[in-house]
């Protein structure tokens, strides 16, 4: 009873100026997500190079990404819960935003961690609201006034909520997808599932598309089905400096010399010039960074041990 | 036009009842042949779910169970049940759901809990399952059932599945998500639950089926529609698939 | 910085009988879990021979395995969402309790299935409840007072609730596992991974027990870290007549079969007798099935293909 | 004995508080250093899990970030974030806790949200990230951070992780899980807090260390220990394994 291929050619792949181009649009809660891994800075400078506007970004960690697209004017407030470039100190465009209002005020909205998980979680279980044994003792929900409260209606216990997010649109990076959107991911995988069954539309960006028989070999593999993925787009380092686990390392050596980068506006200006906008995309990018750097980054092969899925 | 049984009269037409790129939370059993069948006709593009968390499921045997692992293999993925009631069904991304009855009423609430009494039944059935969350959230309800009387009670025993007037109250009043049953199948006729106040409605009986019979073999005055055609029998090409591709040892589908 | 195992011959791995000995004692609340599939037939027997009494069986699915226990009296109460014997009618033993009180009477605490994974998931979670979009319309709230409800802080929308399920004791059965109980799953999971972290005591049972670098080549499939884990229990074929993807078959005729044998209550005392306290162990029960049905349930070769954990 | 820098004494000291076969939420730099030291002398059961989700990480290098691959290339297990907050750290599975702090009290409440009012801040920080919930739900809170005046003042600008007396009440009556801050170490010395009312409590000053430096790092009159001892240096062991093994580079160690 073998049954053909549910995809049929679908026309999901594309690139990623087409897919930032249809998909998001000004205005828009837009979340990049990846947490210590798989963040999508293609379609981050993507959506410089188009300049959206007014976009509400979230995310747990800002990161990089987000402190570039808050330099180059398209955010309007920010959904978060940690905002520091990892193991390297401050984002420095991100403070300029809030405590100078430069370029644009930024509107915060501020969670922790789990926080923050648990609203794309609720958002994606279709939950209006979620629980959370957080927040006692703290001053967030004073800054936050959609920290709120339920009563356990077994214990009588006060519980913390936050509410739902749902993205109007999720940038999800991950190792592989069919050409219908069926993604494998491994290594930290974060909150992209979440995520991506959190929001109205979904772009999946890949290191590698691969025949659906690649994903149908692994099915517990697969974190995101083609069903719900609008765009696929096919990006290799799409990631650069953030790593994909297989496929090339972080470079951390840009994480470390960011600081300096952003700390100063006209730096950071010139930066965007450089790598974002003097770009037309990913792959010119890549090459101005040069093959020798790339080579450097990429991954050796450990592979994993198979399981049988045979009966 | 060849001889064929009921069992593939019903599968022929609730197969018809799915469109192209649909959802469907499938069951097994004759739901099973159902989108299998759709899949390989008019319907190409159908996205099977199993309860037991296989998406795009392209199994080499008839499955025997909802648990089948050859729902697994070969998936487009399998998740945890977690991540397929809040994700998929709750999270509103089930076109169609089947269910099935041990007792439904007029307006579709089902009972698959108890006959008699809840805390000293005379039969114990097997309870809710999923059923309740597909009754809640798929966008459409499909209910395949033999028909017979003491089936389709004017009042079943206990509302497990939401129907289309549970407790004589509007789903939407109720805050029910999804769009409840809306056409059942027997091996005697199709019917429909009215748009207006959800009562089941008698649109077509299968060929050689009598109205009379079919009120016989059920517990209320069947609400007769405007116009009562006759159902359109399987073709050679759906009977081929059947008995050729989806049920070879017939082991759901018994002849004619 | 290659740092050594973290495990030092635990001295968790052992006999069923052991297991069962130490960790399940008469009046827990008990979850054999597994949907569909790694039901843990060899752990319900030894728990019969060892004749546990007032236990709270808890399962989505109690399957034929809960209708032994609690034809063979084990049982003071059930917790589930779906007592049938899976594409093959009733389970009577159930039947009997329920109807007539035979052998003895049953408690039932019922709920739907997703109101059950939603009670092992606050469990684990360490909610107290957990919010459920169920139950609108159903007369199940009545039947069952534990179905309570909360509104939303945000929305004001009623949401039903079920109340947190933590188990004394669960038994997951799953492909693989180290020494320490580091466990690997895959094909259909259902509710292990909460379950086992919703519980006091966790048995895993498994058909092979592997080395830890197995483990290791693939942290991605690890659903319960070894860190929650009491016993290790290896057991081929330990779930016949329920199947272990990649290992075997279901054992479809013996679902079909146990109809007739639990609808009569002196054959089903009959074939405990002989299937369960007439033999001594798992190993005992495979020798008395044979070798030919065993071989025919053993699964094909089909196996995944490898990812790439290098970096 | 041979010479150290100030970090290494504190990684040692650090070490020294995690029992073998703890579970132990890491963070990067000094307390990775602190875990991995014990993990190689005293504690060779530590489980480490880092807030990516990497559980019982065994890295071939010196993490630069918690989601560093070497964390999750080789682990026992990798989750993901609602897994690893939901089932490990609120679901009470973690004895030990790291936290760094911009400000912190005498109460161990800490501040990494902002200097200044929330709303015009003078500097914004980072935020909470998982530091909320590690102070509620780990067993036990281990403070490591640098002793500079501006970071102990009298009164946080704002509590982002609750410590032993928020806002002037038990976290018992609050209802915080976890057992809250336990110590802090500085590159001056050692402090608990007190069991009875939650003050932060001078016990250890490193090895040349006047109390009057101490006392003038810290925005308030400090409470002494009955009996403040001297920090017992790395051992040459120690020193050894810090150098050699975990921090070959010296990313983390400066030299003494």
């Amino acid at each position: 009873m073998a049954l053909e291929s549910s995809t049929s050619g679908s026309g999901k792949v594309t690139t990623m100026a087409d897919a930032v181009g249809r998909l998001v649009r000004d205005g828009d809660t837009l979340m990049i997500d990846g947490f210590t891994h798989l963040i999508c800075f293609a379609a981050g400078h993507e959506i410089i190079r188009q300049r959206r506007r007014d976009l509400t970004l979230c995310r747990m960690t800002p990161d990089l990404i987000y402190d570039q697209l808050i330099a180059a004017g398209c955010a309007r407030k920010l959904v978060f819960s940690w905002a520091g470039n990892p193991g390297a100190g401050s984002l420095f465009a991100f403070r300029r935003a809030v405590e100078k209002g430069v370029p644009l005020p930024l509107e915060l909205e501020e969670y922790s961690h789990f926080g923050m998980a648990a609203r794309v979680m609720a958002g994606a279980a279709n939950l209006p609201f979620y629980p959370v044994r957080s927040y006692a003792g703290s001053d967030m929900p004073q800054a936050n006034p959609q920290i709120r409260s339920v009563t356990c209606p077994y214990t009588d216990e006060k519980l913390a909520t936050v509410p739902a997010l749902n993205p109007d649109v999720a940038i999800v990076h991950a190792q592989r997808a069919d050409t219908d959107g069926n993604t494998q991911a491994w290594g930290i995988t974060g909150t992209q599932k979440e995520t991506a069954f959190a929001s109205e539309r979904v772009i999946v960006v890949v290191e590698e598309l691969v025949d659906e028989s690649v994903i149908r070999s692994d099915p517990n593999r697969t974190i995101i089905p083609g069903m719900i993925v609008d765009a696929v787009v096919v990006e290799p380092f799409g990631c650069h400096p953030s790593y994909v686990h297989g496929y090339y390392d972080r470079d951390n050596d840009f994480y470390v010399g960011w600081g300096d980068i952003s700390r100063d506006r006209r730096r950071l200006d010139a930066w965007l010039e450089e790598w974002v906008y003097g770009v037309s995309d990913r792959a010119e990018y890549l090459a101005r960074l040069g093959s020798e750097r790339v080579e450097t980054l990429r991954a050796r092969e450990v592979l994993s041990q198979p399981v049988n899925y045979g009966f | 036009m060849a001889d064929y049984s009921t069992s593939e009269c019903m599968v022929a037409r609730a197969a018809r009842e799915l469109r192209d790129g649909e959802v469907v939370f499938v069951g097994i059993g004759l739901p099973n042949m159902a989108c299998n069948l759709a899949k390989r006709t008019h319907a190409p593009n159908l996205v099977l779910i199993y309860e037991s968390g296989a998406i795009g499921s392209r199994p080499s045997r008839l499955p025997v169970s909802i648990g089948d692992p050859a729902l697994a293999q070969g998936a487009l993925s399998v998740c945890s049940i977690p991540d397929l009631f809040q994700y998929y069904l709750i999270g509103g991304r089930i076109d169609v759901g089947f269910l099935g009855i041990a007792q439904m009423d007029r307006f579709g609430n089902i009972n698959t809990t108890v006959i008699g009494d809840y805390d000293s039944p005379r039969v114990r059935l097997p309870g809710s399952g999923g059923a309740c969350e597909i009754a809640t959230h798929a966008k459409r309800v499909l209910i395949v059932a033999s028909q017979r009387k003491q089936s389709f009670p004017e009042a079943v025993d206990f509302v497990t599945s939401p129907g289309q007037m549970p407790n004589g109250r509007k789903r939407a009043e109720l805050g029910l998500p999804g769009g409840g049953p809306r056409i059942l199948i027997t091996d005697l006729g199709v019917y429909v639950f009215d748009a207006e106040d959800g009562e089941l409605t008698l649109t077509e009986r299968h060929p050689g089926v009598g109205i009379d019979q079919i009120r016989d073999s059920i517990g209320w005055d069947i609400r007769l529609g405007d116009d009562v055609s006759e159902t359109v029998p399987p073709t050679d090409e759906e009977l081929r698939i059947m008995r050729e591709v989806l049920d070879p040892d017939h082991l759901f589908l018994k002849s004619a």
